[in-house]
């Protein structure tokens, strides 16, 4: 019961945060939204037990990737967004399909919903566990994943530092 | 323990530990001008209470009554909600943190600490990475070019060391094989202090500690000299405390870390009647903290601050390296031992 | 910051293309820019575009007031001139209006003058590195000098009543005899003195986050500072070797030993080193004054120039009718200009007095040596951070007193 | 006892809204966080899947998402500064040229 | 000390390096010397000022390569009212010279010389702000101590003490 009573208050900031990214025109507030919707999906994932995954979302997703989001909201002093035409077939067509595929969705999970409940607690997101599994089964992919990540680091610093300082190489001090 | 006694006494420890961490914040800012006083021939506060010892309460209540200015040009919601994000973060992180052993109070019996989970380090580490938004908020809320230079340079600042700072962590999880702040502590018994066997690591941990709170000599978001006052340029009365107190329960918070992580936490001789004995450690451990929290106060009045780029390479490569060098090598003695 | 809606702030913003810079109010209310300068600052990120000062904010017509006023009354005015170092202002301009009546000083007035004006050396270049450190960050090193500069203020107090618009030269020697004691304590101040000079140095000369900080910061090369006009330690510390007290001896300097500090980096840490450097120079200097301080008078024998003593004023019918000469209608002063310029700590400073042949002065100006060192800011931080600025600002040591008049 | 598909419904709905982000929002920024949105959706399935199943394979998933989420955003928002010099505007509509 | 007259005579003078070297180049460009006091002063033609100060600068025995001060006196109301003052220096050889160039009051104009020093930038931006000498040449001649908005020039015989009203 106090377990419901907590899912169901973090799912709560997680929609109404999830909403208002949709609502806000403004991009920092949009930001600051999704930053509350993953703090609570740490929540969520503390009350599945998944204690390392929480810890982690917190630290990479809203302590790392999100800063990201921020400083360049801030660099570019994005102002509030101009609503302008756009594609008019997207918003035509793809809104009302979405809502109709969200709907549907639902609608199987919720008719079909004789899976069981999940046991608080049941699996132990014990870091020593993942540890094992991350650096023996899925070996591979976790050291592919390194090298993605170092190159988009590098492209990224190409992408993001002008064309003349790429080509002029490191600014030299004076002599 | 039924679950009426688990509440109440959270919510008695969470309230105590509130109210230890929110005096030792005032008195560290009264022992930072104190000392500061004192390194610079001077007397510091001496009006109020004897040795000045009521300064912060006085302090408190001018910034209560001090005008709370909110200039127009500022994003409103933000520019309110910034200081409330910094200081929130900076007081929760502290939850984690183990100030003790296991005490008994007439029946019931609990460990010095709101609530120990096994990631626990974790947790400091991506509480006090939220910290970013309070400051980075801050300086763009407040739609002046100074705040936006200070606000962007924080987060970069805190951003890269947080990375140096995570990694010096490494090698101490290496070599006790938790993340849990108590065993942490448990596995430095005997004067195993992690500080003798990750020299290096502390050393790194101390410095970075010292730029994700904006101390001098990395105090440069807040560069007084180049920025005004930095993010909190445009800030006054309860909402300017609010970043200072956040600043100093960060430095509160880190100093508890290095203890915990270097100096064996609580550990310490420990003899005499049974009230002593529970006693004791608490005191070994306000006595680490107390020293980490001197050695912040006479850095900050004793060296001059970095230049940004060189600050940030500093970060990047000299601290970085360092700390993967450090990892390396201690999982290599590690791996051979075993 | 944008209380100042000049037409200075719109070339930056160019918003085209590649070079989107950022218009940058610093000051006129700033921390560090010493005074009420104001230096609007074209920055690309935190890279330096664009540097230019504005000044003004000060001026308060002192060359104007000067032309209203007998030449003793403006004595008071030039303390106000360059508020850190006072008597040199007042040692500059006694000695033009000396040198335009040809007046013979007395020995030991011009050894209590040399005295008086190191002791204002230091007192200035205290404050200078006091603040520059703490424009670096380190704060502790201010209220060291601060300490020490309160000593030297207790002398001015001592010699004149006023710590710092002293007025103690006058036109033909000094206001009044020392009093008694004042050697004794100069040179215990003198003693000690060197010891605290270490003290700083043990704090930054060493210290290699302030070595980081100031070493290649804001270079000037020779060429650059003298077509730039710099001056003082900001000349020598880009390695000219020029230092009036030795190149042109006025007021007796052509009796003491001292060595001229000169570095060739032209840094900000060459100009830290000089002032340093001239900091224990100045109190050899003092050493050397208190060690031959000559007997004698202090006023120069001229009666129609030099108020008399207070005594003889009531005693002589002579002098009373002098005193109400002078302070009534001023004295003569044959008509015909002199530049008189002088070291200060921050550089030549030198007085342009015209003179009609009336008592009043026909034009007075200043050449601050602030004016002209901070024509060469810009050339020495553009294309470097705004940090470096800060500390380029506290190495020419400029006061807006002396830059505004 | 929480039934499974509570957090199913959930990981839905974020994930919907995160396309409907996609498509409405204009802000090239806003849209970029839409695609965070939805990982984010993703992920928490796969948490739950994981402790349905009991197999933590679920949450290794979660860190690789993550991963690529970080790439991603590191290199996403490069593109975006890089857009936004030559283009001065945020809005996708206004970059739909692929030449200046 | 009794103060000796002036001397005047350029012939008396002609040994001093500044005046040699100026001689030496174009006599018509001196219109007269004056050594009184210890100190040289030289009028100069103001069509040639900033030819003399180049010349002086670069000159080979004695460079004068350092610009102390630059202002101004007002003569109202004789005519040529202004004169301009040029205090220069050489650094090697310690010698220092004056120039002066006359300017009249009716609209008072006179040759920039910060393409020779840099230097001069500030104190003819300074001489035309409290004077109302115009610098042709100049890079940036606008008020640097005075309000832009202000009107008159101080420090003009002419201008009251108490400011237009």
């Amino acid at each position: 019961m106090f377990h419901l009573i907590l899912f169901l208050f973090f799912g709560a900031i997680c929609v109404a945060g999830a909403v208002n990214l949709l609502v806000q025109s403004h991009p920092i507030n949009s930001a600051l939204s999704l930053i509350a919707v993953m703090a609570s999906l740490a929540a969520e994932y503390l009350l599945l037990g998944a204690e390392f995954v929480a810890a982690v979302q917190v630290i990479v997703y809203a302590g790392a990737i999100m800063v990201l989001f921020v400083i360049t909201i801030m660099l570019l002093n994005a102002g509030k967004e101009e609503r302008t035409k756009g594609s008019r077939v997207a918003i035509l067509i793809g809104v009302p399909g979405v809502l109709i595929g969200g709907v549907l969705v639902a609608w199987t999970l919720l008719y079909r919903s004789n899976t069981q409940a999940v046991p608080i607690g049941a699996l132990k997101g014990d870091p020593h566990d993942i540890a094992r599994l991350l650096f023996h089964d899925f070996l591979l992919p976790f050291e592919v994943t390194s090298v993605l990540i170092l190159i988009a680091i590098m492209g990224a610093v190409v992408l993001a530092s002008r064309p003349e300082a790429v080509a002029r190489g490191p600014r030299k001090d004076a002599e | 323990m039924s679950i009426t006694t688990f509440v109440i006494i959270s919510i008695i420890k969470s309230v105590a530990v509130l109210g230890v961490l929110l005096t030792a914040v005032a008195y560290s800012v009264w022992l930072e001008r104190k000392v500061s006083a004192h390194i610079q021939n001077r007397w510091g506060p001496t009006r109020v209470g004897p040795f000045g010892l009521l300064q912060p309460v006085a302090d408190g209540v001018k910034f209560i009554f001090k005008e709370d200015l909110t200039q127009p040009h500022v994003y409103k919601p933000i520019f309110i909600a910034a200081p409330i994000i910094a200081l929130v973060f900076a007081i929760t992180s502290i939850s984690v943190i183990p100030f003790g052993n296991w005490v008994d109070i007439g029946p019931w019996g609990t460990y010095l600490q709101i609530t120990d989970l096994n990631i626990g380090l974790l947790v400091v580490l991506g509480i006090t990475s939220m910290g970013v938004y309070g400051v980075a908020l801050a300086g763009w809320s407040s739609n002046n070019k100074y705040s936006l230079l200070g606000g962007l340079r924080a987060s970069a600042q805190m951003v890269s060391y947080e990375v140096s700072l995570g990694l010096s962590l490494v090698g101490v999880l290496i070599i006790t094989g938790s993340l849990s702040l108590r065993d942490i502590v448990d596995a430095q018994r005997h004067l195993h202090w992690n500080i003798f066997l990750q020299p290096v690591a502390f050393f790194i941990y101390l410095i970075s500690a010292y730029a994700e709170t904006n101390r001098t000599p990395f105090d440069l978001p807040e560069a007084e000299s180049e920025l005004v006052a930095g993010y909190h340029t445009e800030y006054s009365a309860m909402k300017f405390a609010m970043f200072f107190m956040a600043e100093y329960a960060n430095m509160v918070t880190v100093a508890c870390l290095a203890t915990l992580l270097f100096f064996g936490g609580w550990l310490g001789p420990v003899f005499g009647p049974p009230i002593l004995q529970m006693i004791l450690p608490v005191l070994w451990f306000c006595l680490k903290v107390f020293f980490f929290m001197f050695l912040y106060i006479w850095v900050r009045w004793t060296l001059p601050r970095f230049r940004y780029d060189q600050l940030m390479a500093f970060g990047w490569k000299v601290l970085l390296p360092l700390a993967v060098a450090n990892i390396v090598v201690t999982a290599l003695i590690v791996a051979w031992r075993a | 910051m944008t209380q100042f809606p000049a037409t200075a702030a719109e070339p930056g913003q160019n918003r085209t293309g590649e070079d989107r810079t950022l218009v940058l109010n610093m000051g006129p209310q700033h921390p560090s820019t010493h005074g009420v300068l104001r230096l609007v600052l074209e920055i690309d990120g935190e890279t330096i575009v664009r540097l230019k000062p504005e000044i003004g904010f000060l001026h308060t017509g002192i060359e104007k007031t000067c032309e209203a006023k007998f030449y003793q009354q403006v004595v008071p005015l030039t303390d106000r001139i360059d508020y850190l170092c006072p008597l040199t202002n007042n040692l500059a301009y006694c000695l033009a209006v000396e040198k335009l009546l040809g007046l013979e000083i007395p020995p030991k007035a011009q050894w209590m003058r040399v005295l008086m004006n190191e002791l204002t050396r230091i007192n200035s270049h205290l404050v200078w590195l006091g603040t520059h450190a703490m424009d670096l960050g380190a704060m502790t090193v201010f209220l060291y000098c601060f300490r020490e500069r309160e000593d030297v203020l207790r002398f001015f107090e001592m010699v004149s009543g006023q710590r710092m618009m002293t007025s103690y030269f006058r036109i033909g020697g000094l206001a009044l005899e020392p009093p008694l004691g004042f050697f004794e304590k100069v040179k215990k101040f003198a003693d000690r003195f060197p010891g605290n000079v270490d003290e700083y140095e043990g704090l930054l000369t060493g210290n290699p986050i302030f070595m980081m900080r100031t070493k290649g910061i804001a270079r000037l090369s020779a060429e650059d500072a003298i077509a730039l006009g710099a001056g003082g330690p900001t000349l020598r510390g880009s390695g000219v070797d020029i230092d009036l007290r030795r190149d042109a001896p006025y007021t007796g300097y052509e009796n003491f030993k001292f060595k001229v500090p000169v570095r060739t980096e032209g840094d900000v840490f060459a100009r830290y080193l000089c002032r340093v450097e001239e900091l224990r120079e100045s109190i050899g200097m003092v050493q050397q004054a208190l060690a031959g301080m000559p007997e004698g008078p202090i006023k120069a024998d001229a009666p129609k120039v030099v108020l008399p003593d207070r005594e003889k004023m009531k005693t002589q019918m002579e002098a009373l009718i002098y005193h109400f000469k002078i302070v009534t209608e001023g004295f003569a002063v044959p008509a015909g200009e002199v530049y008189q310029a002088i070291e200060s700590p921050r550089g030549e400073m030198g007085y342009y007095i015209v003179s009609d042949g009336t008592a009043k002065p026909y034009r007075v100006h200043m050449r601050g040596p602030s004016f002209a060192n901070l024509q060469a800011l810009a050339k020495m931080c553009e294309g470097g951070l705004i940090a470096d600025v800060v500390a380029a600002i506290g190495s020419i040591d400029i006061v807006l007193g002396d830059v505004d008049r | 006892m929480i039934p499974l598909f509570y957090y199913l419904l959930l990981s839905g709905i974020l994930f919907v809204c995160g396309v409907l982000g996609f498509l409405i929002k204009r802000n090239i920024i806003t849209i970029f966080m839409s695609i965070e949105l939805m990982l984010n959706g993703v992920n928490l399935s796969f948490v739950a899947f994981a402790a349905q199943w009991h197999a933590l394979s679920g949450q290794v998933f979660v860190f690789f998402v993550m991963v690529v989420a970080a790439a991603e955003a590191a290199v996403g928002l490069a593109i975006i500064i890089a857009v936004y010099r030559t283009r001065e505007t945020l809005n996708v509509d206004r970059v739909n040229l692929l030449k200046l | 000390m009794p103060l000796d007259p002036p001397i005047t005579d350029i012939e008396v003078l002609k040994p001093h390096p500044a005046l040699a070297r100026l001689l030496e180049w174009n006599v018509s460009v001196v219109q007269a010397a004056k050594f009184d006091r210890d100190e040289l002063t030289i009028w100069i033609e103001k069509e040639a000022i900033r030819e003399v100060c180049a010349i002086l600068r670069d000159s080979a025995d004695c460079p004068f390569n350092y610009l102390c001060d630059l202002t101004c006196v007002d003569w109202y109301p004789s005519e040529p009212r202004f004169e301009v003052v040029y205090h220069l220096l050489s650094i090697p050889h310690k010698e220092r010279v004056r120039l002066k160039a006359r300017v009249d009051g009716s609209s008072p104009a006179i040759e920039s010389v910060t393409s020779v020093w840099p230097s001069a930038n500030f104190y003819e931006r300074e001489v035309f702000d409290l004077f109302g000498v115009r610098f042709t040449g100049h890079p940036n001649l606008e008020r640097i101590m005075m309000p832009d908005d202000w009107e008159g020039h101080p420090l003009r015989k002419d201008y009251p003490v108490e400011g237009y009203r």
